[in-house]
């Protein structure tokens, strides 16, 4: 599902990638891609991470992972960092998910009583990049379905998500709701609705797969 | 994964610019004043435009190109002393001027760069500046809201760029660039120095190159960039 | 004219820091965690703070000592998500945690920086971020009012800096110190190198020194600045 | 009166010097007084003017002039130029008039029908700097006192100026309106008050002259 994911990512592109599943996006972007990835504390042009002993104690990504410049890499204040993705220069971001709607509402920060670490950089990215997609397990730990008609978390963003992309399906979020646009090899369509707890629209012709 | 390229000919970038444009333009008098890119414009021959800068240039040089051409109908600016041309056109009514406070021109273009939608300023209340704006109370106090501005496309001198579009200036050139580098759709630099990725080092870059649409090295720098005779 | 000198020896600038100041720290995680003064702060003992800061650092590093010695009653941040210790205070209630959107508190910090009383967003707009926050409509459209933010102190981290208190900073240990060293009464600023006047060139500052009250370099750079070891 | 306005200047101040008369006080300062002087394009440590065949075509002031830099000076933009002056960084700002109120109003930048060039940075000098202090002759080209019980002209800011220094005398702006504070040599204090459209404060004691 990473490397699917990372197929979204189109020649030229200024993107940034949440923390966790989306982060392993890079390792599948090749070294002569045309690509910017920006991250929040004040950075664009990320190069792969590195490991401890390689890494620059000063050079970091807003996950606090170690990272590397590439040539053209820029640094600047965590203003100005938020400004590229206000006003609009940030063309897709990447994020985690705790529950999405089918109105492509994104809740990913609160559970109430259970974890209120704060919101982050999550509501400008969600807010104002250009395409918001998600990468998350299809259904959480307990097995629940994380694709819901409505989203029963404190809300990051409404009306954000354009495409999901879990272990078992790609999904975008239409007009109509959830519509099923790929499945993972060895996945049913049958499956993903009955891990889905919303309606989801299958075409008719056969689906490809990832 | 590996930057991409955003050098482009200048006349190409310019030829985007359509008539009623808006149209911001760098420079604080002559330093930072993109005098090529002014060139091309007018050349170009985009009329009906407004543009943002914060003045009006001498008579002769930068945008008194564009306002003798007679390509501008709005100006957004805050101060056109040094410039009769601009103040001819005003009087006459040819041209419609909005001065704004220096700052708070600088600020309401950041605001712009930023996605924001206004800043909250006390200044100006109790002079004529103040006059038909909304004005919103904090804690009691009033303040003046002054919108963001942005515009269609930002006309940017620096010194160096690489093929990235990140950008450095120099000394007093660098003014209003940066701000207007991050407050339009589509941001065009002449850079005097194109130099290759890597060249400018991460943490001497003034404008990173995501705000930087198309850049382009200057042949020649004019009589025109140079010390004015007095 | 010759520029002022404000070099300083860490415990007397942080000596001025009093009970009940609002303090903000620069830092997103380590890089431009002002370590040192942290560790000076502590010594003093002022308690009572309000600090302002991107996130609450790991625990047994940055800020985690003041919260860990009681002396911060409320937090205004971002994200604490790696620091069990403040989010144990938090969910006491002996800690008062206001979290903003990153981006807007970076914003609300250079509003205060820039002498503006807020800013006009639409971020968080339909979450409960909003609630409780003023509204203000323009052309039809409803924006958060997110005021200014000052503080009676601001801790830097440096890489290098003058002895005006010209500053520069590296790699992505810039984030918030640029923003909060224009927004406080008394700037002080740790620096890994003092080099005299001169010899940071005027085009690579980043914070001129004009904000900065009083500079010191760093005697060594502590384990704590170091990678982290996860 | 301009070597007298430079002894304002107090050791360690961030001043900025308007256009005009003030910029002249730059020659008033000896080379090892310490102040940094700030310029609203975006520049501190101004250093002294160059004439055009040493200048740098790139190193101006607000004014045009064309300036050198000392050691420590920085350049920025002129949105973190501004943001010196409106948080408070600025301890002074001389500047022109057109006429001064006895309430320490400022007029310096329109004559309504005559000459509107645009404000420039004159109400954020004049409104936030620390203190504000004026350098003008004492009367126009006509003859006619600048100094008045209430401006004519559009404001540049109210209440704002807290000294006058001119061409016949040094003038505070109290409470109670002008009083006069120093007298230029061979100038009584009755031709000050004469000058003058406002009533002025004349202390018992012998003035200082200058």
């Amino acid at each position: 599902m990473v490397a699917r994911a990372a197929r979204e990512i189109a020649p030229g592109m200024v993107v940034n990638l949440g923390i966790g599943l989306p982060t392993r996006v890079v390792g599948c972007l090749s070294s002569d891609f045309p690509v910017c990835l920006h991250t929040e504390n004040g950075l664009t042009g990320i190069g792969p991470p590195l490991a401890p002993e390689l890494a620059d104690r000063n050079l970091i990504d807003a996950g606090g992972a170690y990272v590397s410049l590439v040539p053209g890499s820029a640094v600047f204040d965590s203003a100005v960092s938020f400004a590229i993705v206000r006003s609009g220069r940030l063309d897709l971001t990447m994020l985690g998910a705790f529950e999405v709607s089918a109105s492509g509402d994104l809740a990913n920060w609160k559970i109430p009583g259970k974890f209120s670490p704060g919101v982050g950089g999550g509501i400008e990215l969600a807010q104002k990049a250009r395409r918001v997609v998600v990468l998350t397990t299809h259904t959480d730990r307990s097995g629940a379905p994380k694709l819901k008609q409505a989203c029963s978390l404190p809300l990051t963003a409404r009306g954000c998500v354009s495409r999901i992309f879990t272990d078992m399906a790609v999904i975008d979020v239409t007009p109509g709701g959830f519509a099923l646009v790929e499945t993972a090899e060895g996945i049913s369509a049958a499956e993903v609705a009955a891990a889905t707890d919303a309606p989801l629209a299958i075409p008719d012709a056969a689906l490809p797969t990832f | 994964m590996k930057l991409p390229d955003k050098t482009c000919r200048i006349e190409e970038a310019i030829a985007r610019i359509g008539d009623g444009a808006t149209v911001m333009v760098g420079g604080f008098g002559v330093p930072g004043t993109p005098m090529t890119l002014i060139h091309a414009l007018v050349e170009h021959g985009a009329r009906g435009l407004t543009l943002i800068k914060n003045d009006a240039n001498e008579p002769g040089m930068g945008i008194d190109h564009l306002l003798q051409a007679g390509q501008v109908s709005r100006l957004i600016t805050t101060h056109l002393g040094l410039n009769g041309t601009a103040i001819a056109l005003m009087n006459s009514g040819a041209l419609e001027v909005e001065f704004n406070a220096q700052g708070i021109l600088a600020e309401r273009i950041r605001a712009g760069g930023a996605g924001l939608g206004a800043i909250l300023s006390d200044i100006g209340i109790g002079t004529e500046l103040a006059l038909g704006k909304q004005v919103v109370e904090m804690e009691g106090k009033p303040y003046l809201v002054e919108p963001a501005l942005r515009a269609d496309v930002a006309l940017i001198h620096a010194d160096r760029a690489d093929t990235f579009g990140n950008l450095a200036y120099v000394a007093t050139a660098q003014n209003f660039n940066p701000l207007m580098a991050m407050a339009a759709t589509c941001v065009i630099a002449e850079a005097e120095r194109l130099v290759p990725l890597g060249a400018l080092d991460a943490n001497d870059v003034h404008t990173p190159g995501v705000f930087v649409d198309h850049v382009a090295e200057l042949s020649t720098i004019s009589g025109e960039y140079g010390v004015v005779q007095r």
